[in-house]
């Protein structure tokens, strides 16, 4: 894909695996010999699934509606945006109000909101916490850093386009969009999920080749199984 | 003071210096002299205490047996010293053999220097 | 059935008619009080149907894991420790349908079936792994040592009081006036017991099990889905059958739904009141605190009966 | 028969015989010494029997044709040729095994040993003062010739020592004979005696020629020259010089004193209490083998002369019980100093060596067990009817004394065994199948001699015990596989359960099916066990026996020789675990001291009579009955570990084997429980100085229960929290027993028979995975669950109903307590009891989370499941646990109606399969339908909507957005509670740990100082020595005038 951010794609050899990743051995109690692979033993190797909608298009819609008015959002902060959803507690804004929560774990989550820009570094955390999501799942990208870099266009570390590694489902432009904007993107993704178009997890494991190898071209040192269950 | 009072006097102060003499010096043949002297106290004792006053000595081959009874001396104690007398020079031999076993093994005669066993 | 001699079919009916009311009074009650404490903080708050949306929302969910088969049973065994609280205390006094199985046992069954949940949670969060679902049943399990301890001494106290363990007998006896109830009849037991009550109910300043900024959640870190859901629904009818122990023991009882509502309503209030003006204690703290106060008031209680 | 003087004949005719012969013939010389020693002995042994028969009568010999006091006069009655016969026999079997050395020596060493042989024969049975005298030196001569057999060349030294005190000792002796002869006239013994010896000026000489027969026995602080003797010399002569020497200059002593006249018995039995206690104290602080068997040696003689000291007051049993003691020590310690010949080196752990000779090991127990008084040897006999005699007398104090001085002299053997059976020797043995036959042989003995003193003794013969046999039946069997002997043992076990139990009351049968059928259960687990597992089946049947016939037992001798059995075999049992010793040592230290109190107990109890029916307690004199509970609950309690007195129970059960464990947890506990039922039962309640002994054990139950449940809490090693889980169980049962009314014994019975159950299937669970990864230490394993799922249900059913959660069985427990505390007025413990509660679940919870949840460990990915026969037994305790939780009514309800009967109550309401008490229902069925029903619904939904669940692994958990880097760091399972340690970790001071290590390092350090007396010189021995004669002299004169 020519539209990856390959300026720093330099071709530089590759970086081994971290150490406790890598195969070794030990000795078990009765005196055994035995090979401990990491990746295959402790990870889970199966890839994700398209999951299909439930049989009934009345149930999906149910659900749909369900899903928009109980948005739980992990909260990552993983730019400067993340100053910006702090005040959506707020008596001020009360985001409460509309069915959305914080939630401090991945797996309680649906919504991962990008606040900002993404280093390399960063951008491996997002990965592995959006994996874990169970889905259906949404992502938002906050900001133009998630656009096309914003302020960070030519920064040597820092991606571009955020949908090239995730499956975004919506954009919020500003820099840094104010709460309001927040808001507004919220009311607006719940109109997406309504409508059944928030597909994204299953855009995802469709593509997920793709996405694995746009995420892999950037983060050099991919110390982690494919896919994070 | 009688004769008897005397021995009795001198066989407990042979007794005494004997025992002084055994634990005050730590020579091992100088032990040994002070346990005879000793036992000589003891044997000393033991002949004054039998004695009577103006008896003869318990040998029947020269005082008629008939009254023999009144004329000699108890015969008990001086069986008994003779028995001791015995004994004694047999327990004097023997610490004398160990004396020289214990100069053969440690070239000493110091009992000081045979406390290895202890504790 | 010579061993069920009071069991009847209709029971089973009339038990999940309890169980429906209740989850229901406890799903609304439960947003209602996050409502009231948001109303205080200046906000809207949630819909007072959150609680149900929720629930849907994660019984969509379409993507589930397990850690293994403890993990999967872990909600089990919480929702049945949840459940089978409340069907072995009678919930409405003189009324023939909602005695639930009250025959079954009494109140040291309810008493020592609380913990059935819990026990298998904290097995079901162990299975996930994760350390600080450890770290939170470490945390839970120290405190509720403690926390437990003024219940069961307000509790003696009061059997003592009433010379029965019958909870239907001890609800009869505060009839009649409210000055029959336990919290005038025998007030240092009550308060011995409320004090548990409020250090039993995870909710600040007891909360550090959970605490959401340290260990994600704790126990349920790793929980989502349905899993979450069965839990969900344990979250608002667990407190609920507490409190009506609460309610039973020491408040008069209910003689129909509408008292029934109301004094777990207040009940549940007291914790929520408590929570809201006191920051977190730690679990050293939070034992200090039951040492402190729970036991010395609930001895108390003890030696005056 | 023949003339008994044959003796003295003999052995001088054959001495002079070998100055006859050549000097090259060694080989002649040996035959004829073996053959004048067997003629000797036979001489002495039928005699022995002959008179013990009765077929002759004592007989007396005179030399010169005359009569005393114009002769010498000998005498054997049943005594004396008693004593001949251990003197000879000793003689004639260490012969042999100083062959060797004989043979190197020449005739002239032969000469020597026969002399001493002879010379301590005629020490016995001379009746005149001054021959006495003349023995007596032949033997100091003759000693000190044989102290130079040794290679040892610092055997020199002990020898002049020896020498040196000898000669100060005769000199005393001369002093006094003369000077009795002079007041009395006579040197016969009987005819002195005649005359009433009273404080008067005749009492010096008489005082003289006592201390200086005492000082023969080396009474502490005066025998450091003795002790050096023992530590050099030759092993053969050692224990000539220990068993025959010390034999027969007891006999010599209690001759002057019953001349004396009992004026001076309690000088005797002064010195012997103190010399019983120092040498003991001071045996602690040995490391050297045989200066060891030393100390031992004087203090068993010191023992033996305070019970000539007492021979007035005991009567016609001073023959029984001195006799038992002292044939105890000379068999015992003859066969110690044997042993040593075979171990190569001195220090008690080179020992070990002997492991390399099972059947060694096997005399070293027996030895051991017969010195320290244990059944069915006569030592037990002679102590149990001393203690009696004791507390007949009221004299307590020195009961105690005893009583505290036998138990430091058990440590400090059972230390030693078990320095030998654990520790390991760089020096291999020295075997020699003579040495190994002439042991046998004394073994043989032990047990000829343990048959006639349990004929003797009036009671039970406990050699003839069916369980006992049935135990020692496996030494021989010990070469056949595990296996078999597993099959045997478990037959043997349910055989004896059909045989006992008709007729038992229903709380026994309770007990009986716990103890004995519990155990056939538990041994299916040892068909784990591979090879042939020597040295287990005795123990453990031993153990069994010993319950089996506590449950059955009906008098207090019964009891209290089962009591010994079982603590015995499960001491072996416990050693064998891998790093047991100290914490063996401990068990056995306890235990001892536990069973002690309860010989006081009894003892007291008994009032005079040697034994009583147990159901008698309830009719003990109101004056004595609360010393009686107090010493009899001590016991129990110390069996049962409550707080305390519970030190030695988390060792001891952490580090037994896998199978061995569940033994003494699940069902050696029950015994104390046991006791203490039958003790309230028959005794009620005593107050003692105004206070309720009952509220007492409450608090005891109640504070163990609570700190046992917290220090469990605190435990890393898996079997240690079981342990100490253990001490809180028991608190419960205490408790339980305590609160003295129906419920509260239906309490601690439902919490024996749980448990019971639950003990045993947690520890065979972890047992089970500790066979497979090795350790014990919970926070090296983790995530086992997939692996050992078996175990696993058996750990979640185990800890779910010791938590007491509905539904499972320890609900029911919970609920009697409850019902139990209701009806009484103690309220304060309640407390402590309601603390212990939820505590529980934090041990509970961390022995399953840490071992089978959270993060498996790399070199454990390929544990196995635990092997089947240490599951079988878990799986039928699972679904007995089950099926009791649903019916408990089944084993409960016969109990309850027989609880019934002793209080006269029907608390409990049994209708169909419902209780209902005064104050509350439980409905099991019910409790169990509700549960299980809505669980299934719950468990089917979840399955309808999560059905798909993706399995992931190990380290798909969310992680902060990381993922984890090893298993060891991400699963929390060390200091699991730091938390509440943070809180309540002021309850972990070891209090009664610190009081123990301080009471043990007090013994240590006065035994360390006092050695500082023994400076090795033989002059300060000396000196000692007369200031020794001098001190007790002033004592004498002081307590006489």
């Amino acid at each position: 894909m020519e539209d990856v951010d390959d300026k720093f794609l330099k071709k530089n050899k590759e970086v081994p695996l971290r150490e406790e990743l890598r195969p070794r051995k030990v000795t078990t109690p009765d005196g055994q010999e035995i090979e401990i692979e990491p990746l295959r033993d402790y990870f889970c190797e199966a890839q994700p699934k398209v999951h299909p909608k439930a049989y009934s298009k009345i149930v999906e819609d149910f659900y749909n509606w369900a899903r928009s008015n109980s948005l739980w959002i992990l909260g990552f902060g993983t730019g400067c945006g993340a100053i910006e959803m702090r005040p959506l507690m707020t008596p001020r804004f009360d985001a409460y109000r509309y069915g959305i929560q914080w939630r401090p774990t991945p797996r309680q989550a649906n919504l991962l909101v990008i606040s900002g820009y993404l280093s390399v570094k960063t951008l491996k955390r997002a990965i592995r916490a959006y994996e874990q999501m169970p889905q259906p799942k949404y992502v938002m990208g906050l900001g133009s850093c998630t656009i096309n870099g914003g302020m960070y266009w030519d920064s040597y570390n820092t991606i571009k386009r955020l949908d090239d590694y995730l499956p975004v489902d919506l954009y919020i432009a500003g820099c840094m969009p104010r709460p309001e904007a927040l808001l507004h993107g919220f009311m607006e993704l719940k109109q997406i999920i309504r409508k059944g178009e928030a597909e994204g997890a299953n855009k995802y494991a469709e593509n997920f080749a793709q996405y694995k190898a746009n995420q892999k071209a950037v983060i050099k040192d991919w110390d982690m199984p494919d896919y994070n269950w | 003071m009688t004769l008897v009072q005397i021995s009795l006097a001198t066989g407990f102060a042979l007794i005494f210096l004997g025992l002084y003499g055994a634990l005050s010096n730590r020579n091992i043949l100088r032990m040994i002299v002070s346990f005879t002297i000793a036992s000589t106290g003891v044997n000393l004792v033991l002949v004054a205490v039998g004695y009577l006053p103006g008896r003869e000595a318990p040998i029947l081959d020269t005082i008629p047996v008939a009254s023999a009874a009144e004329r000699i001396t108890d015969p008990v104690p001086q069986a008994l010293v003779l028995t001791a007398i015995v004994i004694g020079l047999g327990v004097t031999a023997l610490m004398l053999a160990y004396a020289y076993r214990l100069f053969r093994a440690r070239g000493s005669l110091d009992i000081s220097d045979f406390t290895e066993l202890k504790w | 059935m010579n061993s069920l001699p009071n069991f009847e079919w209709v029971q089973v009916a009339y038990a999940l008619l309890t169980l429906f009311i209740v989850i229901n009074y406890g799903m609304v009650m439960t947003a209602v009080v996050r409502k009231i404490g948001a109303r205080v903080g200046g906000r809207y708050g949630i819909p007072v149907w959150q609680n149900y949306i929720d629930l849907a929302k994660n019984i969509a969910l379409r993507s589930k894991i397990t850690h293994g088969v403890m993990f999967y049973l872990g909600p089990v065994f919480r929702l049945t420790g949840g459940v089978g609280l409340l069907l072995f205390v009678p919930t409405i006094y003189g009324s023939e349908w909602h005695q639930n199985f009250s025959y079954a046992g009494d109140l040291i069954l309810a008493l020592y079936f609380i913990f059935f949940g819990t026990l298998g949670m904290a097995l079901g969060a162990g299975e996930s792994g994760h350390p600080h679902s450890a770290i939170g049943v470490s945390r839970g399990l120290s405190q509720v040592t403690m926390a437990e301890l003024p219940l069961a001494l307000g509790v003696y106290a009061l059997s003592l009081q009433y010379q029965t363990l019958d909870i239907t007998e001890i609800v009869a006896a505060q009839q009649g006036s409210i000055f029959n109830w336990t919290v005038f009849t025998n007030p240092l037991a009550t308060v011995a017991a409320m004090v548990a009550f409020v250090g039993t109910m995870m909710r600040s300043p007891f909360d550090v099990v959970i605490a959401p900024q340290e260990i994600p959640i704790g126990p349920p870190t790793e929980y989502h889905s349905s899993y979450l859901a069965l839990m969900q629904t344990n979250r608002v009818l667990f407190p609920v059958a507490k409190t009506v122990i609460y309610m039973n023991l020491f408040f008069g009882g209910a003689t129909s739904w509408a008292e029934f509502a109301i004094k777990v309503f207040c009940l549940y209030m007291v914790s929520v009141v408590i929570g809201v003006v006191h920051p977190r204690f730690r679990v050293e703290q939070s034992i200090r605190f039951f040492l402190k106060w729970g036991l010395p008031i609930g001895v108390l209680a003890i030696l005056t009966v | 028969m023949v003339n008994p003087l044959l003796i003295l004949a003999a052995g001088l005719g054959a001495a002079f015989l070998l100055g006859l012969l050549r000097e090259t013939s060694e080989r002649a010389a040996f035959h004829t010494t073996v053959g004048a020693l067997a003629v000797m002995a036979f001489v002495a042994l039928s005699w022995t029997v002959a008179l013990a028969s009765g077929q002759t009568d004592p007989v007396e010999m005179l030399t010169a044709g005359a009569k005393p006091p114009f002769a010498i006069n000998l005498r054997t009655g049943i005594a004396e040729a008693a004593l001949t016969s251990v003197v000879t026999l000793t003689g004639l079997l260490s012969a042999f095994f100083m062959r060797r050395d004989l043979l190197r020596l020449g005739r002239r060493a032969m000469a020597v040993l026969l002399v001493l042989i002879m010379a301590l024969s005629g020490l016995i049975m001379t009746r005149d003062l001054f021959n006495m005298f003349v023995f007596l030196e032949l033997i100091v001569i003759a000693t000190a010739g044989l102290v130079l057999l040794s290679k040892d060349t610092r055997a020199l030294a002990a020898g002049f020592k020896y020498l040196v005190v000898s000669q100060v000792i005769s000199i005393l002796l001369l002093i006094g004979i003369i000077f009795t002869y002079h007041a009395n006239g006579s040197l016969n013994i009987d005819d002195i005696s005649e005359v009433p010896m009273g404080a008067n000026g005749a009492s010096l000489a008489m005082f003289l020629v006592l201390i200086a027969l005492i000082l023969e026995l080396k009474p502490f602080p005066a025998n450091g020259w003795a002790l050096d003797i023992y530590e050099s010399a030759h092993p053969g002569f050692s224990a000539i010089f220990s068993a025959a020497s010390g034999s027969a200059a007891l006999f010599a002593v209690y001759k002057v004193l019953a001349m004396a006249g009992p004026d001076w018995a309690l000088l005797a039995a002064g010195i012997g209490i103190v010399t019983f206690v120092g040498a003991n104290l001071l045996a602690l602080a040995q490391t050297h083998d045989r200066r060891l068997l030393g100390y031992s040696s004087v203090g068993q003689i010191g023992l033996i002369l305070l019970v000539i000291g007492f021979a007035d007051r005991l009567g016609d049993s001073f023959l029984y019980i001195a006799g038992g003691l002292l044939v105890s020590h000379a068999i015992a310690k003859a066969g110690l100093f044997w042993l040593s010949g075979m171990v190569k080196a001195r220090d008690l752990s080179d020992w070990a060596a002997l492991r390399e000779n099972p059947v060694l090991v096997v005399l070293f127990a027996v030895f051991i067990a017969m010195l320290t008084g244990l059944p069915p040897f006569p030592a037990f006999y002679a102590k149990w009817s001393f203690v009696h005699v004791l507390a007949t007398d009221g004299a307590y104090s020195l009961m105690a004394v005893f009583l505290i001085a036998a138990l430091i002299e058990a440590t400090v053997l059972f230390r030693w065994f078990g320095m030998a059976l654990k520790r390991s020797s760089g020096h291999s043995l020295h075997i020699s199948l003579t040495g190994e036959a002439i042991a046998l042989i004394a073994a043989a003995l032990a047990i000829a001699v343990s048959w006639v003193w349990g004929n003797l003794s009036g009671q039970e013969n406990l050699i003839t015990l069916v369980p006992l046999l049935f135990a020692l039946l496996f030494l021989p069997l010990d070469i056949l596989p595990a296996r078999i002997k597993n099959v045997l043992a478990i037959a043997g076990l349910v055989f004896w359960f059909a045989v006992t139990k008709n007729g038992l009351d229903p709380l026994r049968y309770v007990f009986l099916i716990i103890m004995v059928l519990g155990g056939a259960i538990l041994l299916l687990a040892s068909f784990h066990a591979t090879g042939r597992r020597m040295g287990f089946y005795t123990p453990a049947l031993l153990m069994f026996a010993g319950m089996g016939l506590l449950v059955t037992s009906e008098t207090s001798f019964q009891f209290f020789a089962a009591w010994e059995f079982l603590t015995v075999g499960s001491y072996f049992l416990i050693l064998r675990g891998q790093d047991s010793e100290p914490h063996a040592l401990s068990y056995i230290t306890f235990s001892l001291g536990g069973a002690f109190a309860l010989l006081a107990g009894f003892a007291i109890a008994a009032n005079g009579a040697p034994t009583f029916p147990i159901e008698n307690l309830s009719e003990v004199p109101s004056r004595i009955a609360p010393y009686v509970f107090v010493l009899l609950a001590a016991g129990f309690l110390t069996k049962t570990a409550v707080m305390g007195l519970h030190i030695w129970l988390p060792g001891a059960h952490a580090e037994a084997e896998t199978d061995v464990s569940p033994m003494v947890s699940g069902i050696l506990l029950k015994a104390g429980l046991f006791g203490l039922f039958v003790l309230l039962m028959e005794m009620g309640r005593q107050e003692l100085f105004g206070v309720d002994l009952t509220i007492v054990l409450v608090w005891l139950g109640a504070l163990s229960a609570f700190i046992g449940a917290v220090l469990s809490a605190f435990q890393e090693d898996a079997k240690r929290l079981l342990a100490y889980s253990s001490i809180s169980q028991m608190g419960y049962a205490v408790f339980g027993l305590a609160l003295m009314n129906h419920l509260g014994w239906l309490l601690a019975l439902m919490f024996a028979i749980n448990h019971f159950v639950y003990k045993s299937m947690l520890f065979l669970a972890v047992g089970g995975v500790k066979e497979r990864t090795h350790t014990k230490l919970m926070y090296k394993m983790g995530g086992l669950i997939t692996l050992m799922p078996f175990t696993f249900v058996s750990v979640l059913v185990g800890i779910i109903a010791m938590s007491g959660v509905p539904p499972l069985s320890g609900f029911g427990g919970r609920w009697i307590f409850y019902n139990a505390i209701m009806s009484t007025d103690l309220r304060l413990p309640m407390i402590l009891i309601f603390m212990a509660g939820p505590v529980g679940f934090l041990y509970l919870f961390r022995l399953i989370h840490t071992i089978f949840l959270g993060q498996l460990k790399d070199e454990l990915r390929l544990t196995k499941e635990a092997p089947f026969w240490i599951l079988l037994p878990q799986m039928l305790f699972v679904g007995f646990l089950l099926s009791f939780a649903i019916l408990p009514g089944m084993i409960l309800r016969r109990v309850d109606s027989y609880i019934g009967t002793l209080f006269g109550d029907t608390p409990l309401v049994w209708t169909g399969k419902i209780v209902d008490s005064q104050y509350g229902t439980w409905n099991p069925v019910a409790i169990w339908g509700v549960i299980a029903t809505v669980f299934v619904v719950v468990f089917i939904l979840l399955i309808w909507m999560n059905h798909n669940a993706q399995k992931v692994k190990q380290f798909n958990i969310v992680f902060s957005a990381e993922r984890p880097f090893k298993p060891q760091t991400t699963h929390f399972a060390w200091n699991f509670f730091a938390p509440y340690r943070k809180a309540m970790g002021f309850l972990e001071t070891p209090v009664a740990t610190s009081f123990w290590s301080g009471v043990s390092n007090m013994l240590h350090g006065t035994a360390d100082f006092t050695r500082k007396l023994y400076t090795g010189n033989g002059q300060t021995y000396a000196v000692q020595l007369l200031f020794f004669v001098i001190a007790v002299y002033l004592i004498a004169m002081g307590g006489l005038s």
